[in-house]
């Protein structure tokens, strides 16, 4: 487990936690480099969608972060976001989806502590947890359908070089392989 | 590996040179990878391909330089869609995939002793510019070539260079125009739309052939103004543009009643458009 | 429960309810048209098949007295107000023939500004219940031939139809499958929650019945249609698929009015109501919203309350 | 006459599955019959219709057509290499599915020969079964097929009352199946066979319905009848004779694939230009062009009518429309 580096996305808000980025930044504070961030206008903005992208193209584990309630920019963006992503868990939780992997916070302009302790928090998190494999599998799924890879000639798991006892389990079947090889 | 041919493998490309012909339509010149691919590629004045960039997918497009020049083919799309914005994305020394050529062609011997009159809208010249150019490269067998090509405005006419090149030329008559309230100050063309100028222009139909392209409501008001100068049915001819995926009679989208435009057409006379169900 | 079951201890519901059902809608569907009232009636029209009944737009009171209801009603018509018949509520006043679960549908529609009352001309069905799919088709609706949605109906009556066909009438005593199935899977580890729908989904052929009979499912231009970035890949494997499947509960959490449609039509037997069924409960619990009860401002994601729970924010 | 017996039926399953065939049937899946590959002779389900055509045996709904991947400067194109399609045998395919490639063939193998479909068509032996199940939803014999009909299938067999089936070789590589595994097989009267059911609908005079079409490119019928199409793929993803695909890039621009699947003319975005124009703006313009297709168009091209009367588009349309009876409107008008 030593070796594994997750990889965790985080969808900000330019607002307040981009800026609470930023101060953790320029105040030199250290955290964890696995998190790739991407700026938005708002929480609001964030579609539930694009968290299924993030898993699927490879996120061990996300963030989403924006600003404190009352804060936004925009009034209530964060508001709606609040009520969106406690549905989306929801979803994600009855699909299957391990909830420890995905983060929502609310972080100011001014507390770059804060973003570190929530990002540090939700990589050793994830390092703990392991890679996240059920999304990527979705990815590269080969045996996806039966059907279709066995057409295709791929291998498909299916036993078709089986234990020959257990195929010619009946005296005809027997009889008539033995006729034939 | 498997012997048989896998009709969707495309041939790579390699982006020669990009000519932006107006804010939002470019020319690719493309010249094959593979040395054999590249002297053996031959293809005929009307014929389209199916370009992919890859990871996004293939657009439909046709072969926009003229057969009789060769070593490279070039391709002309507006980035409207997908596949044609990352067209647009890429940069010279990129790869596209090419398959084709596919579909039928202008039958240009049987133009040979006539005399020929292009007319084209907006980003439709680019089917017609493969032909004019093939015609031009054998001047000699055509008599009168005229050209009647006009776009919305001053900066959507595309081969602005060519055009130049064709007003200058002593041997073909150029008409260009635009549309109203789309000429800039020093615009030297006509102003007014396509049918209009065209009726204008008033080229003979005498042992003359008419090539039309354009979206679909300039020919439906070209058609009968052709008719007024007196060319008939099988002396008008076009090339239809509709959605295809495969390129090859297999996929089922480009059909316009029983006519399969990627492998019927793209090319028809105004005679086989006339003929089939009005779903185009 | 215990009132219910003293009033109707009912183990069948006879043709002759369906029957009488029918005459109440041809009657006023006749009248509408005769007195102009409306410039069609989206209703049904018996299918060629024994037990099977197709939608139908009619507009002349000749085809009016052929309109039928019976157990094969399985459509919600409010589907063609939005989508296919889209251009009929634009020369004048509409009527429609619909069930409970249709009437939330329409009352969500209305939340959503989709659909204004007065266009409309609501003929509700007092419903016991519609057939499920590859059931045996009598005539006769009983527990063993009931639509799995119908076992835990709570809107047989149609609030706030302009007229109402039927009276009441419900099969007592059926087991909700549906709630059971859903708690089985809730019990699940997440490891088996996540193969059951993987298993479910990589059976999607990507057929799109499910969105085009949603009532809900109206925009012009569906986010999985889009590719410019493309959310959602467009071809019928697992990974699009998951995304498709979610992309839709998500977009129906808090609207879906639980009619089903989407379960029904699927040519794979994806249990696609547990999705939405699971949505609505999250949404009941969190912020006491029930969809489609009656048409209301706002849907529960599009409003807010500044102390809801956010137990989940760091 | 050739007989096997059901338990020998099912060892020969066995027995290929042995020789590394891939062998498909109908196979209880979740809830649904579908058509997939057995691993064992017990596991062939011939009481149902599978939901999904056997079109995918050889025209999958969703297949790779290349695969490509930047190696340092340059883009490398891999073909799929088609010779480990294996060789396959399908049993338990009714006439309406059996009969199915051998309608693909002609469109399949028009001037452009598409590998894909062609290689696995090659490699697989059909097994088609008599009919002897049919509900109010099939028109085969409408459409000149019979529960009956062995063209298309390589070995066809008819169930008989004691349970075990008439063989009949109809083609070679039916007879070199028999010839491999004769034991299985013996030689005999039979019982009698078990009978066919009626069908709702009658005998379709083709060719009078495609002089409707024809003439009738524009009619109100297609308004009256396809105008509650709501728009969704069903009908065409569960036939076994439609055949449109669409053609996707999927992964990075650097590395991924080009996948060929199932597409239909049902969708609003099927010819959908870039520019926004759309030959088909609404939907009975898109269930003219379906019907047209089967009857008409495909018959003008290749001398074929594209539909095996299997049913499932009716069983399976959400708001109940049902080309067998628009098939017999159409008959009855075209007097």
């Amino acid at each position: 487990m030593h070796d594994f580096e997750p990889k965790i996305v985080a969808f900000v808000c330019t607002w307040c936690t981009y800026a609470g980025a930023d101060l953790a930044g320029t105040s030199r504070m250290q955290y964890p480099p696995n998190v790739r961030v991407l700026k938005f206008p708002c929480t609001g903005r964030i579609d539930p969608v694009f968290i299924l992208r993030a898993f699927q193209k490879g996120a061990d584990g996300v963030l989403v972060s924006g600003c404190h309630p009352g804060d936004c920019h925009y009034m209530a963006g964060n508001f709606h976001a609040r009520r969106r992503f406690a549905a989306f868990r929801a979803l994600l939780d009855f699909i299957g989806v391990d909830l420890n992997r995905l983060q929502f916070s609310w972080v100011s302009a001014a507390e770059g502590g804060k973003w570190v302790e929530v990002v540090t928090d939700l990589t050793e998190r994830v390092r703990t947890m392991g890679p996240m494999p059920e999304f990527k599998e979705l990815e590269h799924e080969e045996l996806w359908s039966t059907f279709a890879e066995a057409t295709a000639g791929k291998s498909t798991g299916l036993n078709i070089t089986g234990d020959r006892s257990q195929v010619l389990n009946t005296p005809e079947l027997k009889e008539a392989y033995d006729s034939i090889s | 590996m498997c012997e048989s041919k896998n009709i969707y493998l495309p041939n790579l490309a390699t982006i020669e040179t990009i000519v932006d012909e107006t804010p939002d339509v470019r020319t690719l010149r493309l010249v094959f990878q593979d040395e054999a691919v590249r002297e053996n590629f031959n293809f005929r004045a009307g014929q389209f391909a199916e370009y992919s960039s890859f990871g996004f997918g293939e657009s439909t497009f046709c072969i926009a330089s003229a057969p009789t020049r060769k070593g490279y083919i070039e391709c002309c799309f507006r980035s409207v869609g997908r596949v044609t914005e990352s067209l647009r994305r890429l940069e010279v020394g990129d790869t596209v995939g090419v398959r084709g050529p596919y579909g039928n062609s202008f039958p240009i011997e049987e133009f040979y002793g006539k005399s020929l009159v292009f007319i084209a809208g907006g980003i439709a010249l680019p089917p017609l510019r493969t032909v004019i150019w093939n015609c031009l490269d054998l001047r000699d067998k055509f008599k009168d070539i005229t050209i009647v090509y006009g776009a919305r405005s001053e900066a959507d006419l595309v081969y602005k260079h060519e055009l130049k090149e064709w007003q200058e030329r002593g041997d073909v008559r150029l008409v260009k125009c635009v549309d109203p309230g789309g000429a800039g100050p020093d615009f030297d063309g006509k102003v007014g739309f396509v049918p209009t100028v065209l009726e204008e222009a008033a080229p003979s139909a005498e042992n003359t052939i008419a090539l039309v392209c354009g979206p679909p409501i300039m020919i439906k008001f070209t058609l009968p103004v052709l008719e007024r100068l007196g060319f008939s049915d099988d002396n008008i001819y076009t090339t239809l543009e509709n959605r295809m995926k495969c390129g090859v009679g297999k996929c089922g989208r480009c059909n316009v009643g029983n006519v399969y435009v990627c492998k019927d057409g793209p090319v028809f006379t105004a005679r086989e458009v006339k003929a089939m169900s009005q779903e185009f | 429960m215990n009132a219910k079951a003293n009033k109707n201890q009912l183990t069948s519901i006879e043709p002759a309810y369906y029957e009488a059902v029918t005459e109440a809608i041809r009657k006023e569907a006749v009248k509408i048209l005769k007195e102009d009232t409306v410039v069609g009636v989206v209703g049904y029209l018996p299918g060629r098949r024994k037990g099977t009944a197709t939608p139908a737009l009619v507009t002349s009171v000749e085809e009016a007295e052929k309109l039928v209801f019976s157990p094969a009603c399985v459509n919600n018509l409010s589907v063609y107000l939005t989508k296919a018949k889209k251009g009929v509520l634009k020369q004048g006043k509409v009527g429609i023939v619909a069930k409970g679960c249709d009437m939330r549908a329409l009352a969500g529609l209305m939340t959503e500004s989709q659909l204004q009352r007065e266009d409309l001309f609501i003929i509700g069905v007092v419903c016991p219940g519609v057939y499920g799919f590859g059931v045996e088709r009598t005539g006769t609706l009983t527990e063993a031939n009931i639509a799995r949605k119908c076992r835990e109906c709570i809107v047989h009556m149609p609030e706030g139809a302009d007229v109402a066909a039927g009276t009441h009438a419900e099969l007592a005593d059926l087991t909700p499958e549906e709630a059971e199935e859903m708690a089985r899977i809730e019990a699940m580890p997440q490891a088996e929650r996540w193969a059951f729908w993987k298993e479910h989904f990589s059976r999607c052929i990507r057929c799109m019945a499910c969105r085009q009979v949603c009532p809900f499912c109206y925009c012009e231009q569906c986010l999985c249609d889009k590719n410019r970035p493309q959310a959602v890949e467009s071809s019928p494997r697992p990974a699009g698929n998951m995304a498709w499947h979610l992309v839709r509960a998500m977009h129906l959490a808090g609207r879906c009015g639980g009619c089903a449609e989407c379960e029904r039509v699927c040519p794979m037997d994806i249990p696609l109501n547990l999705l939405n069924r699971r949505m609505a409960k999250e949404l009941k619990e969190l912020y006491d919203y029930e969809a489609g009860l009656a048409p209301v401002e706002k849907g529960p994601l599009n409003q807010y309350k500044e102390d809801d729970d956010q137990s989940f924010i760091k | 006459m050739q007989i096997i017996t059901e338990q020998n039926l099912r060892n020969l399953i066995d027995l290929l599955v042995k020789e590394a065939k891939l062998v498909v049937g109908p196979k209880l899946s979740g809830s649904v019959v579908l058509y997939e590959p057995l691993t064992a002779g017990t596991e062939l389900t011939l009481d149902a219709l599978p939901r999904r055509s056997s079109k995918e045996l050889f025209f999958p709904v969703c297949e790779d057509i290349l695969s490509y991947k930047r190696e340092g400067g340059a883009m490398k194109v891999t073909d799929v290499d088609r010779s480990k399609f294996p060789e396959t045998v399908l049993f338990g395919a009714p006439p309406c599915d059996a009969g199915s490639p051998s309608i693909l063939d002609a469109v399949m193998s028009w001037d452009y020969k598409d590998e894909f479909y062609l290689e696995r068509r090659k490699k697989s032996t059909i097994v088609g079964i008599a009919c002897t199940k049919g509900d109010d939803a099939c028109f085969c014999r409408a459409v000149g097929l019979a529960p009956d009909t062995e063209n298309g299938s390589d070995l066809f067999l008819t169930p008989l009352k004691d349970g075990s089936y008439a063989c009949n070789a109809v083609t070679e590589k039916g007879q070199a199946l028999v010839a491999a595994h004769k034991n299985l097989f013996a030689e005999g009267a039979g019982a009698e066979p078990v009978p066919f059911v009626d069908q709702a609908v009658q005998k379709l005079d083709l060719v009078k319905i495609k002089k409707w079409l024809e003439e009738h490119f524009e009619d109100p019928l297609w308004e009256r009848i396809a105008d509650i199409c709501v728009g969704c793929g069903a009908c065409a993803f569960i036939c076994p004779a439609c055949h449109c695909f669409d053609i996707n890039d999927e992964g990075s621009t650097d590395d991924g694939v080009r996948r060929k699947h199932w597409d239909a003319c049902g969708f609003a975005k099927f010819t959908n230009h870039a520019s926004g124009h759309n030959p088909r703006d609404v939907q009975n313009k898109r269930y003219r062009n379906r019907i047209m297709h089967k009857f008409k168009y495909y018959d003008d091209k290749f001398g074929k009518t594209l539909c095996t009367g299997c049913g499932r588009c009716i069983r399976a349309c959400p708001v109940g429309i049902d080309i067998a009876e628009i098939l017999e409107t159409i008959n009855g008008k075209a007097e």
